[in-house]
């Protein structure tokens, strides 16, 4: 799996963008990484890629240290992938068939084994009935869903997901963590989020960044129950915590759990 | 500019783009006669050969750049779409093609504004199938070429950078006017006074809506630069 | 741009791209070619019935859309048709300050085969423009072996022409709400603006997609299937 | 007030955008106007401003029919304006001072009067420090704010903000909220976003749309109190609205309220 090693990053102009960053991705199936704005998480999310060489510090993949050859990096990316937030920067043809078979074409599969993959993924993003739409036609949701089944196309090992839930209502909210849960079974996924609840409900074991540093660190119901730690890292708390901690209610995880036990 | 890489490129697109095609006069579908259509194709035939060759090499160095010139296209496409002020009140559009003469060198632009001026006859119903040849070589060829003449030409010069902007797309526009009705003058000959005649009429007519507006366009291209410039 | 629309929800969108194509070809080397005027007629005729009554495109889109290039039509027609002479040559004119302006019976049947040619082949050009989207068209390229460059240009450029051109629009309302365009003065400014925003916005997505393609794992090639 | 009257509005290719709608923006101060992506609230955000035409019914400005002239529409504009949904889109200039006076050079107001409105614009937002930056080095939420600044800087009676909280994170969603309740005092405004904890807290009147409809309205509790009409519109309920439907507690509309009590 993916750990983090004492990884530092700067820009070109001297600011310190990551500053002694350690994760261990191995820690839970589904981990969220938080943070305010300008925390850090997108830069961390290109390191994670290898598209942004750390200054100091490794990534480490599988045990072994990325190499940053373009060779090195293309075997990487085969198995660590990632969904951008903005769909729009991600499909580049105007027939969503051709724009999910980008990648296995890439790979020079032949059209047939292309053919079953594509549909699989449509299938899993529940958008086969897309296939020959053209892109500039979707919906936000759509063109979201049509992005991230290019990237599952894939079948990567693991898959970071950048504000999956960003600019979508409360319907295809609903829809997507389905399919993150699906695909989860799968896959190691790591996700970046300004939805607490979203967050709560989904991930395992959570990140804290602010200001480029790693804040916290534990499992999702520990780190929400750090208030001082939340309010560092200028966030908030998931309500069902709120409840939990305001009205004396048990701790539970899911929306479901505590209006079946109450 | 946070990158100046982008420099010669913003200059170059601004150039190109917005100038020759820019406000250009398509002409339109079916206008011409075979004879013309064909003989404005033949001439612009070298120069998208050429460019051709030319991009399928600069891809091979940086594949990205195909993306960048994508990009490009869609941008002065979609400039066609927008209605530029122009002095007599009505709207014109402009058209843009082209892209990094200095980065990518002429050529690359005629083929870019090859693909633009398809696009416009089969989404905008600008130009024409049967006109493309023609309008290519006006607007891809003729146009670019004069702007970025002038501005290669200027750039080196004392004159003041903004005003060398404001020529080479403003000179640009009018050249792709006067070929145009050339093109429109030579294919139909006034039958009383023959092709000065009617070479003088098309010249006449278009130049009410087309010199303000080049002027107009050269003003507008040097102040978006400056814009870009000071970003 | 609506016409683009259309290339995808006709009823013909689905039809053999390879005949729609083949056909419209056909049609514009006639008219150019042959160019009689029956002909033309014949094919305006044919073209239109196959666009609005086979294709149904609603008849007064396709109106609106016959009539975009109506001003340079009319000014050139206008140019060909009257001509100025000291000579008094004409079959119709006026006489202004010892000249004549006028048209000649040559010019008159040289107009009207224009305009029947003009016709015909905006008609042929339309049923390709309404009835066979850009995608279906780059696939028709590819196999006539046009240059594997211009194509994935083709492809690229068309995608992001639908990326600014929403972009255009919100930006463009923006500035329309805060007064950027009421007088000559303001929208010049604001065009200025609006094209510089764009442009900026070019290159920030140019380096975006550049992220996403390598983790597409782009090998310098955007292939499409046949 | 804006009223607006069976209104219809249709794209060109003739997809029906808007169907019979009807609103009295007067019924409330903060009106709050919710549905699905697609559902058609920029569509409607856009003929409010009389950016759109409608097909059919009228936009009625204190009880007068909005009347489509560009003199009118100017007129209309300075008491009836709207902040976009994405703050990149709407800043033009490369210093925000030059941004927010934007709209009042355009009206031709003299200088002086536009530093001391620019001032208090950016005073009203919390962002006077941010001056003379460059637009292009602000944060996504400095942004945002300054956008917001652009527009107050008009003083409209009426002001529409498209998800004003959309992309930002807990702490900046925080600041927008404190912002829109201090604007709240001086100007009718009217929110949509997909955020169903943020409309409750800061809307008194809802509109619930779908498919180009109305298809419910009413105070905030007793809209959100309608199961059955949001699972139409395939919204969710604010999660106080859960807790007292699942918990029996006593529902409450501010979270304050809740802790508070309990």
């Amino acid at each position: 799996m993916i750990k983090i090693e004492a990884l530092n990053y700067q820009y070109e102009d001297g600011t310190k963008a990551l500053v002694d960053v350690n994760m261990d991705l191995g820690k839970g199936d589904v981990i969220g990484i938080i943070g305010a704005n300008g925390s850090g998480k997108s830069t961390l999310f290109l390191n994670m890629l290898g598209i942004l060489k750390p200054r100091e510090g490794s990534i480490k993949y599988q045990g072994k240290i990325l190499k940053y050859d373009r060779k090195s990096l293309r075997e990487y990316r085969k198995e660590v992938t990632m969904v951008f937030q903005d769909p729009e920067k991600q499909l580049f043809y105007s027939r969503v068939y051709d724009d999910v078979a980008f990648t296995l074409r890439n790979l020079n599969y032949d059209e047939n084994h292309i053919q079953d993959r594509v549909n699989t993924a449509l299938q899993k993003v529940r958008a086969e009935e897309l296939k020959d739409k053209p892109t500039h036609f979707l919906s936000y949701g759509q063109k979201k869903r049509v992005a991230i089944a290019g990237v599952l196309v894939m079948d990567t090992k693991v898959l970071l997901l950048d504000e999956p839930t960003a600019g979508l209502d409360p319907h295809m909210t609903r829809q997507i963590k389905g399919i993150i849960k699906e695909v989860s079974k799968e896959k190691k996924l790591v996700i970046s989020s300004h939805d607490m609840d979203f967050i709560y409900e989904i991930c395992d074991y959570i990140y804290v960044l602010g200001n480029g540093r790693v804040l916290g660190e534990g499992e999702t119901k520990e780190i929400f129950l750090r208030t001082s730690l939340l309010e560092e890292a200028l966030l908030e708390k998931p309500w069902l915590i709120k409840i939990h901690e305001g009205l004396g209610l048990p701790l539970y995880r899911y929306e479901s759990e505590l209006f079946q036990e109450n | 500019m946070k990158n100046k890489k982008y420099l010669g490129f913003i200059v170059s697109l601004l150039l190109i783009v917005t100038p020759s095609i820019s406000y250009g006069m398509h002409i339109m579908e079916g206008f011409l006669p075979a004879k013309w259509a064909l003989v404005w194709t033949v001439l612009s035939l070298p120069f998208l050969i050429y460019g051709i060759l030319k991009i399928d090499k600069m891809f091979k160095n940086d594949t990205n750049a195909k993306v960048l010139l994508g990009l490009a296209g869609g941008f002065t496409f979609v400039l066609s779409a927008l209605k530029i002020p122009s002095v007599t009140g009505s709207c014109s559009h402009p058209t843009g093609v082209g892209l990094g003469a200095i980065l990518f060198g002429p050529t690359v632009m005629t083929v870019l504004g090859t693909i633009v001026l398809l696009f416009q006859s089969l989404l905008l119903a600008h130009g024409g199938l049967t006109t493309l040849g023609a309008n290519v070589f006006s607007m891809a060829i003729v146009g670019p070429f004069v702007s970025y003449g002038i501005y290669a030409g200027l750039k080196k010069s004392k004159m003041n950078k903004t005003f060398v902007v404001f020529l080479a797309a403003a000179l640009g526009d009018l050249a792709t006017y006067i070929v145009t009705a050339t093109q429109l003058g030579v294919a139909f000959p006034d039958p009383v006074t023959g092709i000065a005649g009617s070479l003088t009429s098309f010249l006449g007519i278009f130049a009410i809506t087309q010199v303000p507006l080049a002027i107009v366009e050269g003003i507008l291209t040097a102040i978006v630069y400056n814009l870009l410039v000071e970003y | 741009m609506l016409i683009d629309k259309y290339a995808y929800i006709n009823k013909l969108a689905n039809f053999n791209p390879y005949i729609k194509f083949t056909m419209v070809a056909m049609a514009l080397a006639i008219a150019t070619i042959v160019s009689n005027n029956y002909v033309n007629i014949l094919i305006l005729i044919t073209m239109s019935l196959l666009t609005v009554v086979v294709g149904g495109i609603p008849l007064n889109r396709y109106i609106k859309a016959l009539l975009i290039p109506l001003v340079f039509l009319v000014v050139s027609i206008v140019s060909v048709l009257i001509s100025i002479s000291q000579k008094d040559v004409y079959v119709a004119r006026i006489e202004v300050l010892r000249y004549y302006i006028g048209f000649t019976e040559e010019s008159l049947f040289q107009s009207i085969h224009i305009l029947t040619r003009v016709f015909a082949c905006l008609s042929a050009t339309f049923f390709l423009a309404f009835t066979t989207s850009i995608n279906q068209l780059i696939r028709i390229f590819k196999k006539l072996r046009v240059p594997n460059v211009v194509i994935e240009l083709l492809i690229l450029t068309y995608r992001s022409i639908f990326i600014f051109l929403e972009e255009m629009q919100e930006i463009y309302r923006a500035q329309e709400i805060r007064f950027g365009y009421s007088g000559y003065r303001n929208s010049f400014r604001s065009t200025a603006l609006l094209m510089k925003s764009l442009f900026i916005r070019v290159l920030q997505k140019y380096e975006d997609m550049v992220i996403s393609l390598e983790c597409k794992l782009y090998n310098g090639e955007f292939k499409i299937g046949d």
